[in-house]
């Protein structure tokens, strides 16, 4: 559909010009990480802006793709490759034996099971320090593919970018297939769907563990380029980051699950110069773009350009 | 050969009978309907005929199969579809997508293909929609097409749904107060979309509550009381069966 | 010719002038929010302070020092973000922070890559251990404090400790260390829990360790309000053994939180907590008592160990580069290397190739919280 | 019973009381507006704050502890008026993110009214540890335990027989129905704001002598508390403290008896586990889907 590919196109085109706006390897650092935190969101978006199941703990399938990888090239000396695939293949089969009892769970029942699911994660991550690092994090070997180390920013910058659009090309397929309008319609009407021949709890499933694989390749990513992990990034106040980015750009929108991870990792960089109204600043920039701004950033605005009053 | 055949139903709350007892049999091809007073365990009846309750005792056979104790799911795979009376739409979708819904368990279509794009699926999804489109403009919603669901008026939704469970092809529809809430201009509307659709061969459950409309279409018609069978037969036995005019047509005959 | 040479002495006295208003940039991060607001508050208001006294007196080099800090909220990954804006946007000659052991070792790859000076200001001896080219510290590291407390402990005939610590990594940290080098100081240690952080009641685990039989000594690594819990668990539970903290609650703040409950507690802490009543033999004196008395008249708030270990990198960068007469980062670490004798807050700095801290277990005396103050224990 | 399995329950006791306040909090608004409100931890913050920065400056405690709970109150009326009501019709996961940028924004708020520092607040009536059966216990504690009871049998009365309680729990139960009798559904969301702030700041100062506060204390007690509500079943009072007190037991059971380092994780794989017996937690309303 001609819509997908503009939007595919579009993104493409970012991708492609930005490196013209990026003067430094301290650009590409936050473009890198716009771009790991839009890898996560993306799929995170499919599970709660399209199936409209929330997850408070995406940040430990992060941190286990993360640690995974870490585990595996430093402990055990794999290669990073086949580190990072049977780390992220790991996260899945998690995921699904999670996801079957978790996703019965509904709304702020489900919220506070993923939750406690991220937090029991973080904690275990923590605490096994002789495997971890425990709270100071471990180093992790850089990314080599076909005998060459992946080093510096603008290398990482080619794959994050790649990866990024590769992330999102399958994600807009997928929910304008028959699959993507399934987990719509159980967003919709869980019992429309069911009566309509959709397995609603497998389809939960599904999405949820596209979305931890998603997340565990970003973490593992993210870990191989940082060369370095620490639990940080697998708290709940990640996980919440995570939701905020999802809801921020706009639920049930590709798009807008990328630009809300651009806003809200670029917004912290450039409100350093409030100094100690940091917080304050960036709390009520939360507050009013929801509060204006409901759907989030980019149905607003697609609705402000293509002139259509907003329904209410 | 009856179509559906359902034996010795039950379905209790708590304590509170919604469905004591019930047998009876739809035959294929006619519409069949169930009346009865508010409270009468009607729409608790259409939840269990489509799995969305498990029933307390009792069975449920589709043409000799069991199905009893099956997820609603399972049930539409074997060719049940319904309506609600509080609406189930989905109303984060377009009209048209929909419909297309309807149509998932007839898009046999794998995770990896959805999400490379199979050029198989491309072209399963371009006769899904030209079929979801022939579907609206039947039962009546052709300029609807491209409309977001929630700007649709509330007959034009209840349309809507019909043609979504008309998307699964369906053997057995089960129209749950398709005329509730309509004026009497859309309810003649539907009247006429309820005949064209047991014209068309489908099986109709028709759950009412306004007499008239199912005096003129039904074959057979279920009065229900209480959760229990009232009396059942052809519009003109029912209306007059004594029981019926005490319990039902007396108090509310209108 | 003459043309020419002129040409060539106008773009000396040029650039020579342009060097001398270009300010010698200071990098840091600190956790200036976030659980360990407590290190990078005092951390960032004594940077601040004596970077604009260094500039009232004149700068470094005739030049002015421009001092840029970023709040990391502790956070390694915001660490590494910062580190990178600092070498890459802000191009700074040295950096000067990381208030916890997890940001530091985030961007220590980073350093090295670009050859940047960078004194850290957290504790884990994994920071210096191996040396690492470009990477300095100030603070004690956590193995000499467990070491100092053994000592005492030894020294008081204790030699079964139960241990119980946070969940933070300077609480971690130093809990290794502790169990690796108990057994060389004749410790032995027969009780190891643990608590959360943010967690209000730490009465269970004391429990814990009150039933363990032998426990002549507890010892609590943590920061920030646990140890005060503990330490007033302690106390709830009529627990007769000794006390011990970590050099980590080494401000007033602990005692304050503590109340009662934190007399007879011991810790190992720099001299700066006992500055007025250090012998004048002592060299440290003037120099901690000047800190202490800047620091408590600019900000009036007590000072801490914390913001100590700020004065100490922020002074052993500008020594190094007065030593090195330039900002050249090579000159600047190698002269950082050749720092000898230098008094600071945490104590005398003699580094060298292989030891990129300098302080020895000397530069930490051991505290006894007394009367609601610090007393020498001697 | 041990004296050392009795220390572990009383601890647990006393952690579970305020975690049960900080749940009668999320639930009071969530019955009143299908909030969850993510800031409530941050009210738990301003009890304590307040109250110690008026005590230092020369209030009498009592006074202090009033005026902080007011000052607590105005926030949550104030973030009700402010942010809550201008998002109302936004869907449920935008007003949780509503509330979390307005917990943040008040994080920040108190660092700069206040500062960074943890601060000790003076217990009210002494330190001195109670003997109880080989156990003992903090007079602080008693004041927590005595308190929350306290507060449990002004809620139940205040639900049970004023019109404004009713109006809330009507409200809670069907908001349409409540506005067709005469209800002012705007009144009660403010109010039920108003309520749960207050409970959030007691809980904060009564917890403030035993664990300190400072500008971020809600963060944990908030999650918790979160938690606590969760597992009682979000929206029942007794839930809510039943929650509370269990998830406090637990805590202290597991630091006690399996392994202090994974005391936390104990709690959430069983409140995980009763998710997955009990999908609406202890005590919560059963839902069945009205089709």
């Amino acid at each position: 559909m001609s819509g997908r590919t503009a939007s595919l196109a579009t993104l493409a085109g970012i991708v492609l010009l930005l490196p013209l706006a990026l003067q430094n390897n301290y650009y590409y650092e936050v473009a890198i990480q716009v771009g790991l935190n839009a890898i996560v969101c993306v799929g995170l978006n499919l599970l709660i802006g399209y199936a409209g199941q929330i997850s408070l703990g995406h940040a430990g399938f992060f941190g286990l793709g993360a640690y995974g990888s870490a585990i595996l090239t430093a402990r055990y000396g794999w290669p990073p490759l086949a580190a990072l695939a049977s780390a992220t293949a790991g996260v899945a089969v998690l995921a699904y034996l999670i996801g079957r009892p978790i996703l019965r769970l509904r709304g702020h029942y489900l919220a506070m099971a993923t939750l406690g699911m991220g937090i029991i994660i973080s904690i275990v991550i923590a605490t096994e320090d002789r495997l971890t690092g425990g709270p100071d994090g471990m180093p992790v070997p850089a990314l080599a593919a076909f005998g060459a180390a992946l080093s510096g920013e603008r290398v990482w910058y080619w794959v994050v970018g790649a990866t990024l659009l590769a992330a999102v090309w399958l994600a807009l397929n997928l929910v304008d297939s028959p699959h993507g309008r399934a987990l719509r319609a159980l967003h919709g009407s869980e019992v429309g769907a069911e009566v309509t021949g959709i397995d609603s709890a497998r389809h939960k499933v599904k999405v949820f563990v596209i979305s931890a694989v998603y997340a565990a390749l970003a973490g593992s990513l993210t870990a191989h380029y940082a060369g370095f992990v620490t639990p940080a990034k697998v708290t709940f106040f990640h996980s919440i980051e995570l939701v905020t980015m999802v809801v921020f750009g706009g639920m049930a929108s590709t798009f807008g699950a990328v630009v809300g991870a651009a806003v809200l990792t670029v917004l912290p960089q450039a409100l350093t110069v409030f100094k100690e109204y940091e917080m304050v600043v960036f709390g009520a920039v939360m507050m009013l773009t929801m509060i204006f701004m409901p759907r989030g950033l980019v149905p607003t605005l697609a609705l402000t350009l293509s002139g259509r009053r907003l329904p209410r | 050969m009856s179509l559906l055949r359902v034996e010795g139903l039950s379905k209790e709350f708590g304590g509170v009978h919604a469905v004591q007892q019930l047998d009876f049999a739809i035959p294929a091809g006619q519409v069949f309907s169930i009346i009865g007073p508010n409270g009468a365990g009607k729409t608790t009846l259409l939840n269990l005929l489509t799995g969305i309750y498990v029933p307390s005792s009792g069975r449920i056979l589709l043409e000799a199969r069991d199905l009893t104790g099956r997820a609603p799911y399972e049930y539409a795979a074997r060719g049940i579809a319904r309506t609600f009376q509080n609406l189930q739409v989905f109303f984060n979708m377009s009209a048209l997508e929909n419909v297309m819904v309807g149509r998932y368990l007839h898009e046999r279509c794998g995770l990896p293909a959805a999400l490379l794009r199979f050029p198989s699926l491309a072209r399963a999804e371009r006769a899904c929609r030209e079929e979801a489109e022939s579907l609206m403009r039947f039962v009546g919603l052709g300029e609807y097409a491209q409309s977001p669901s929630d700007a649709m008026p509330y007959g034009a939704l209840k349309r809507l749904e019909i043609a979504r469970a008309l998307a699964t092809k369906p053997r057995l529809l089960l129209l749950d107060e398709p005329a509730a809430g309509l004026n009497p201009t859309e309810t003649l509307g539907i009247d006429a979309l309820i005949s064209k659709l047991a014209e068309s061969g489908v099986t109709v459950v028709l759950v009412e509550h306004n007499m008239k409309l199912v005096m003129g279409v039904a074959d057979r018609i279920l009065v229900l009381d209480y959760g229990k069978r009232l009396a059942e037969g052809t519009a003109e036995e029912v209306r007059r069966d004594p029981k019926v005019i005490e319990a039902y047509l007396g108090a509310g005959a209108h | 010719m003459k043309f020419r040479s002129m040409l060539a002495a106008l773009a000396v006295l040029v650039l020579g002038a342009a060097q001398a208003q270009e300010p010698i940039r200071i990098g840091s991060f600190l956790a200036v929010t976030g659980g360990a607001a407590f290190l990078g508050d005092p951390e960032q208001k004594t940077l601040e302070l004596y970077v604009e006294r260094l500039n009232a007196a004149g700068g470094v080099l005739g030049r002015k020092l421009q001092l840029i800090v970023y709040d990391s909220a502790g956070d390694a990954e915001k660490a590494r973000t910062f580190a990178k804006r600092l070498i890459e946007q802000d191009k700074v000659d040295v950096i000067v922070g990381g208030s916890t052991t997890g940001e530091t070792m985030a961007m220590v790859p980073l350093v090295e890559a670009a050859g940047v000076p960078f004194i850290s200001l957290a504790g884990a001896v994994v920071i210096v251990e191996p040396v690492k080219k470009w990477v300095f510290k100030t603070p004690h590291s956590d193995r000499q404090a467990c070491e100092r407390i053994f000592v005492d402990m030894k020294a008081r005939g204790a030699t079964k400790v139960a241990l119980i610590s946070g969940a933070g990594g300077f609480d971690k940290s130093m809990r290794a260390q502790c169990l690796q080098v108990a057994k060389n100081h004749g410790i032995e240690i027969v009780a190891d829990e643990a608590y959360g952080t943010g967690d209000t009641d730490m009465t269970a685990q004391l429990t814990k360790i009150k039933n363990t039989p032998g426990v002549q000594a507890v010892l609590n690594v943590g920061f920030g309000q646990s140890p005060a819990i503990v330490t007033k668990n302690h106390k709830q539970l009529g627990i007769s053994q000794p006390l011990y903290q970590s050099h980590g609650v080494a401000s007033k703040a602990f005692i304050k939180l503590a109340g009662d409950a934190a007399e007879g507690v011991r810790l190992p802490a720099a001299a700066l907590l006992v500055a007025e009543t250090l012998p004048d033999s002592d060299p440290q004196k003037k120099v901690v008592l000047g800190y202490k008395r800047e620091y408590e008249a600019r900000f009036k708030s007590e000072i801490s160990t914390f913001g100590g270990h700020a004065w100490d990198g922020l002074m052993l960068a500008v020594e190094a580069i007065r030593k090195a007469g330039s900002t050249d980062k090579a000159k600047v670490r190698d002269a950082l290397e050749s720092i000898r004798g230098f008094v600071g807050i945490d104590g005398v700095f003699n580094m060298s190739a292989t030891d990129h801290v300098g302080l020895d277990i000397s530069g930490l005396r051991m505290l006894e919280i007394r009367k609601g103050d610090w007393t020498l224990v001697k | 019973m041990s004296a050392q399995f009795l220390q572990f329950l009383l601890a647990g006791l006393t952690v579970g009381a305020i975690y049960a306040l900080v749940a009668l909090g999320f639930s009071i608004i969530y019955n009143a507006s299908q909030v969850i409100n993510f800031a409530q931890g941050e009210f738990v913050m301003i009890g304590g704050m307040c109250t110690v920065w008026l005590a230092n400056a020369g209030w009498p405690l009592p006074a202090a502890i009033a005026a902080a709970v007011l000052v607590a109150a105005a926030v949550g009326l104030a973030l009700e008026k402010l942010a809550v009501e201008p998002a109302r019709g936004a869907s449920v996961v935008t007003l949780i993110i509503i509330t979390i940028g307005a917990s943040i924004l008040l994080r920040g708020l108190a660092t700069i009214v206040w500062d960074k520092n943890i601060h000790p607040l003076k217990a009210f009536s002494g330190e001195a540890p109670i003997q109880l059966g080989g156990a003992t216990l903090l007079p602080q504690s008693l004041w927590v335990l005595g308190v929350t009871v306290v507060i449990v049998l002004l809620l139940s009365w205040f639900f049970g027989r004023t019109l404004l309680g009713k109006a809330l729990l009507a409200t809670s139960h069907n908001r349409l129905a409540a506005q067709l009798v005469g209800i002012n559904v705007r009144h009660v969301l403010l109010a039920s704001f108003g309520l749960s702030a207050a409970l959030g700041a007691v809980a904060g100062i009564l917890v403030a002598p035993i664990t300190f506060t400072a500008w971020d204390v809600g963060v944990m007690l908030g999650l918790k508390g979160f938690a606590a509500a969760i597992l009682g079943g979000m929206g029942s009072g007794p839930g809510a403290v039943l929650g509370g007190l269990v998830l406090g037991i637990v805590e202290a059971m597991g630091a006690g008896y399996v392994s202090s380092a994974y005391k936390d994780a104990i709690a959430f794989v069983i409140i995980l586990a009763v998710l997955f017996f009990l999908p609406s937690g202890l005590l919560g309303r059963r839902s069945s889907d009205r089709v």
